[in-house]
């Protein structure tokens, strides 16, 4: 394992004093926890939105904390959920009176842990309403499973409800258009490479050097398929032939893009796939409002990435166009 | 046989013994079907409990069960944490006002445990879980009028060896369906050290 | 080698495209060319910003292409500076008349082509000036050889020397700007893995699991130490050190902080580096006005990282804090 | 001896494929000091050349050698390219009137293409560059009163294999100070593969 660390057990904590150390106007922590906070927060008449989830996506959560979108990032250890407490002490140092807006990934342990923590709130009179985000079209859904994961498509549902709620709509208004977000909203991803656990201190799975994994999470667990590496335009055709059929996204749409590099592929990659995704939906007939491509969701060092599309209204553009000012979300 | 405070004490300080020694192992099950951190998560939750009882003066089993709960709730997290955390909370709820807690008390806490575990996190029997060892063990309990230690660790390990051939439904092993298949889940093999920790506790007992 | 490309030998033209696809209504590439402008170039009455070198880098430089940084971006072959015809057409289409600023990191090839470049661009009546960034202490500076490179803190000479033009600085002031920044900017660098370049196909230098590069530079070449691996604290108090020493910086100077990711490492690393360099600046006494944690100047796939300081004064920071719009940096 | 159009062209075309042919040993050696891209762009330079000449009808040599500096310096950039491209336009200027060239005239002009190289890259002889292969060309084919193919590369090769007992002091390699030593020079390299190539094309032209 090779890594910029000290202590592997202190890795998160370290980060979060790296994080509040970097942008000491903008952003705390709240004592004694891991939850990164806007430092005006709460933020007095406005819905407050929280995240979060197990570390290792960074910049997802704390990265997103600011105006226009997080009220409060939760940060877990590696890739595992945070507990209830943390999450109830993000929801009370956010809220406003107006109510707090909980954006979930789909996994087990974050469901849980943020359901019991909103049980928590509400227990103590707080109004907090949920969205469980499920973007990835590489897993099955199924009522009696898991579910999809949550993975880069978060990032849309922390802009516009951010965006929402920056702009005084109310619990339910915030709540409405981050579901209207889910609905539209799918993303696929595949890998290069796997990632080491800093306290595990081995890689999570093996591929041998002409291996890729196609349908890769965002945990370093293995893809749903294992082949020999492709070109990028080839990667780029399977991904998007997921993601497009399955909402479906017809000719005539309007969609955001966000090519996603999993945090260790050069931006050169990401550009690469990118040139092919504008290309296939052009050939569609799909019209592109807006693109991003950088490293929005991480999965530590793992090589790879992930392409998303929403589905877009006049709304959602709007919302999704609103300035926002945050260290890795601006503009 | 009964449980008393420092059985309870004894159990949760042999079952932190274990999660430390197979953490390694823990997280490479996790590897293999999750995303690797399952020895990590239990050998921190596990520690803190032993830290928190340490520092405690118990009158009663529920309320060392009680500190057990939410000590796993807030220091495990991820999947495992709120699922031990609740396993443990039904169990001192259901012991309230029992001490010392005879054998019969016992099983039902354990049911009840075992339902906090499903209703939380909606898996029945036979999705690759954690359930898979709870619920024989809750079953044993019922049924047994004497608890054998030596027979309570050999269900829990068949159990746990049995979810080797099973499909995964619940928890991050679904999203590899049949590929879930040839590994133990991880849940199940910590439930496994919990309760052969118990059948240790309870042979040193007599 | 484990790349997400095509036809290697069409990586940064494939890349371009990608570019330009991603934020068609900000930028373009000059026909036939391997340049990226801004789709308003040239801007009247501002002189232009132009800079580039050796693709690889990204999002340098083409990703600080935009209002108040740079009017084009020169992308040579991975690790190659361009040639000076390309130099010169990014010249040619963003000079408005009021002149062009070329910013260069020094490096033979890259001095060479643009200032070749720079005398075609006179020969044709075009004001040209120009400054060399060598911001890396960890190459000895002395007249007799190639001298220091450039690396990190050239972000800071495009943001704030892009700020002056912005503001309507003549070209004698950028000039003059920009070259306060190289007087006061220094920079060292990491890394735990070399990188591949996409044409080589095998990695320019070997590093065993437990060794690390002390003193790297940005072009996949070798440091200028081989130790075992560090901890996270060990290894920015020996970068800091160095930095801090060569200025100096000393006990009420006031500095720009940017922690710089090398392509591969995971964000949350970074965090752990710049934590141990806030608490050192802070020993120290050196006031931080801003800090900039991320992937600014890569080298590919390099997992690494480089810290650099700037030292500000009061123009300094109204420049660095005045608003840019890149897909890169923005705020 | 003499050099028309037609040998200058032959010496190009076999310079090309010398490039083609040796690409991955000058990239290894660019990765051990420098930045390992000397072999990837001397192949995508030359090949450039091959194919801007194929296209020409040229009367004199130094037309052919002015398309060639055009085309290394607008095709390969980096370091070597303004050096190669300065290098084949002093030849070309040099040469400017000659044709057919004499061995007189081809000595002024490499000794001008020297100049050059050394203006541009401000390199003197011993800072383990290509300049250590184009000075004691230069002079030999000053000195002789008829160029002798064998020597021109015998020359060549010694002076390229003496470039790995420097240390760089100029180019990317200087960065390595001490431990630039041990390994050939990229660039010295490529020139006796350049130089190479015209002893070949010479040998043939007899
Ligand atoms: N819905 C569920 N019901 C019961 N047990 C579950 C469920 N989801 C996960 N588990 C158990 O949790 C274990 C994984 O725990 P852990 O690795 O600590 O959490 P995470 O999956 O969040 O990383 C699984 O092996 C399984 O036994
Ligand atoms: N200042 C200089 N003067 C003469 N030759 C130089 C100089 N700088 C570099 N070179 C030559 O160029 C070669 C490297 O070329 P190349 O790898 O193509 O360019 P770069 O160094 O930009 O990657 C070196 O091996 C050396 O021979
Ligand atoms: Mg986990
Ligand atoms: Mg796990
Ligand atoms: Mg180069
Ligand atoms: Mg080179």
């Amino acid at each position: 394992m090779k890594k910029i660390i000290n202590d592997p057990n202190q890795a998160v904590s370290d980060m979060l004093q790296g994080i509040v150390a970097a942008y000491p106007d903008s952003v705390k922590q709240l004592e004694g926890t891991t939850v990164v906070v806007r430092k005006d927060a709460p933020v007095a008449g406005k819905v407050a939105i929280v995240s979060g989830g197990g570390s290792g996506h960074e910049p997802a959560h704390a990265g997103y904390v600011g105006k226009g979108m997080l009220d409060a990032a939760v940060c877990g250890e590696v890739f595992t959920s945070p507990a209830p407490d943390q999450v109830l002490e993000a929801i009370k140092a956010t809220d406003s009176g107006k109510g707090v807006f909980l954006v979930i990934k789909n996994y087990s342990g974050d469901v849980m842990n943020f359901e019991m923590a909103m049980e928590m709130a509400e227990a103590e009179g707080i109004q907090v309403e949920k969205v469980v985000v499920n973007d990835d079209v590489a897993v099955e859904d199924s009522e009696f499973t898991t579910g999809r994961r949550g993975i880069a498509g978060t990032i849309f549902v922390h802009k516009i409800a951010g965006a929402k709620a920056e702009a005084g709509g109310s619990l339910e208004e915030v709540k409405a258009v981050a579901e209207k977000v889910v609905a539209n909203v799918r993303s696929m991803g595949m890998a290069l490479t796997p990632c080491t656990v800093p306290a595990a201190g081995t890689p999570s799975f093996h591929l041998e050097e002409n291996e890729m994994e196609i349908g890769i999470g965002i945990h370093g667990e293995a893809g749903i398929e294992r082949k020999p590496i492709a070109s990028a335009d080839e990667i780029a055709n399977e991904l998007m032939e997921h993601v497009l059929h399955d909402l479906p996204y017809r000719k005539g749409d309007e969609v955001a893009v966000m090519v996603n590099g999993l945090g260790a592929t050069p931006e050169m990659e990401l550009y690469i796939i990118n040139k092919k995704v504008q290309e296939i939906l052009k050939e569609t007939g799909i019209n592109v409002h807006r693109a991003f491509v950088g490293n929005f969701m991480t999965s530590l060092e793992m090589a790879g990435c992930s392409v998303t599309l929403l589905k877009m209204d006049d709304e959602l553009k709007t919302l999704l166009d609103a300035p926002s000012s945050t260290p890795a979300f601006c503009f | 046989m009964e449980i008393d405070v420092q059985t309870a004490i004894s159990w949760l300080n042999k079952a932190n013994e274990k999660m430390q020694a197979e953490k390694d192992y823990l997280t490479k099950l996790d590897q293999e079907t999750g995303d690797g951190d399952h020895g990590i998560n239990m050998a921190r939750g596990f520690s803190e409990v032993e830290n928190k009882i340490a520092n405690g003066n118990y009158e009663t089993c529920a309320d060392v069960f009680k500190d057990t709960a939410m000590t796993l709730m807030s220091k495990i997290g991820g999947a495992s944490g709120p699922l031990y955390g609740t396993a443990f909370l039904r169990l001192s709820t259901a012991l309230k006002g029992q001490d010392p807690v005879d054998e019969k008390a016992f099983a039902q806490g354990v049911q009840a445990a075992l339902e906090g575990i499903q209703q939380r996190g909606k898996a029945s029997v036979g999705e690759k879980t954690m359930v898979d060892v709870w619920q024989p063990i809750a079953a044993y309990l019922q049924e047994t009028s004497a608890i054998e230690a030596a027979q309570l660790e050999k269900i829990a390990k068949e159990a746990m060896e049995a979810t080797k051939d099973l499909i995964a439904t619940k928890g991050r092993a679904a999203y590899f369906k049949e590929r879930s298949k040839g590994a133990i889940d991880p849940g199940a093999a910590s439930s496994f050290y919990l309760f052969s920790a118990l059948a240790e506790v309870l042979k040193e007992a007599k």
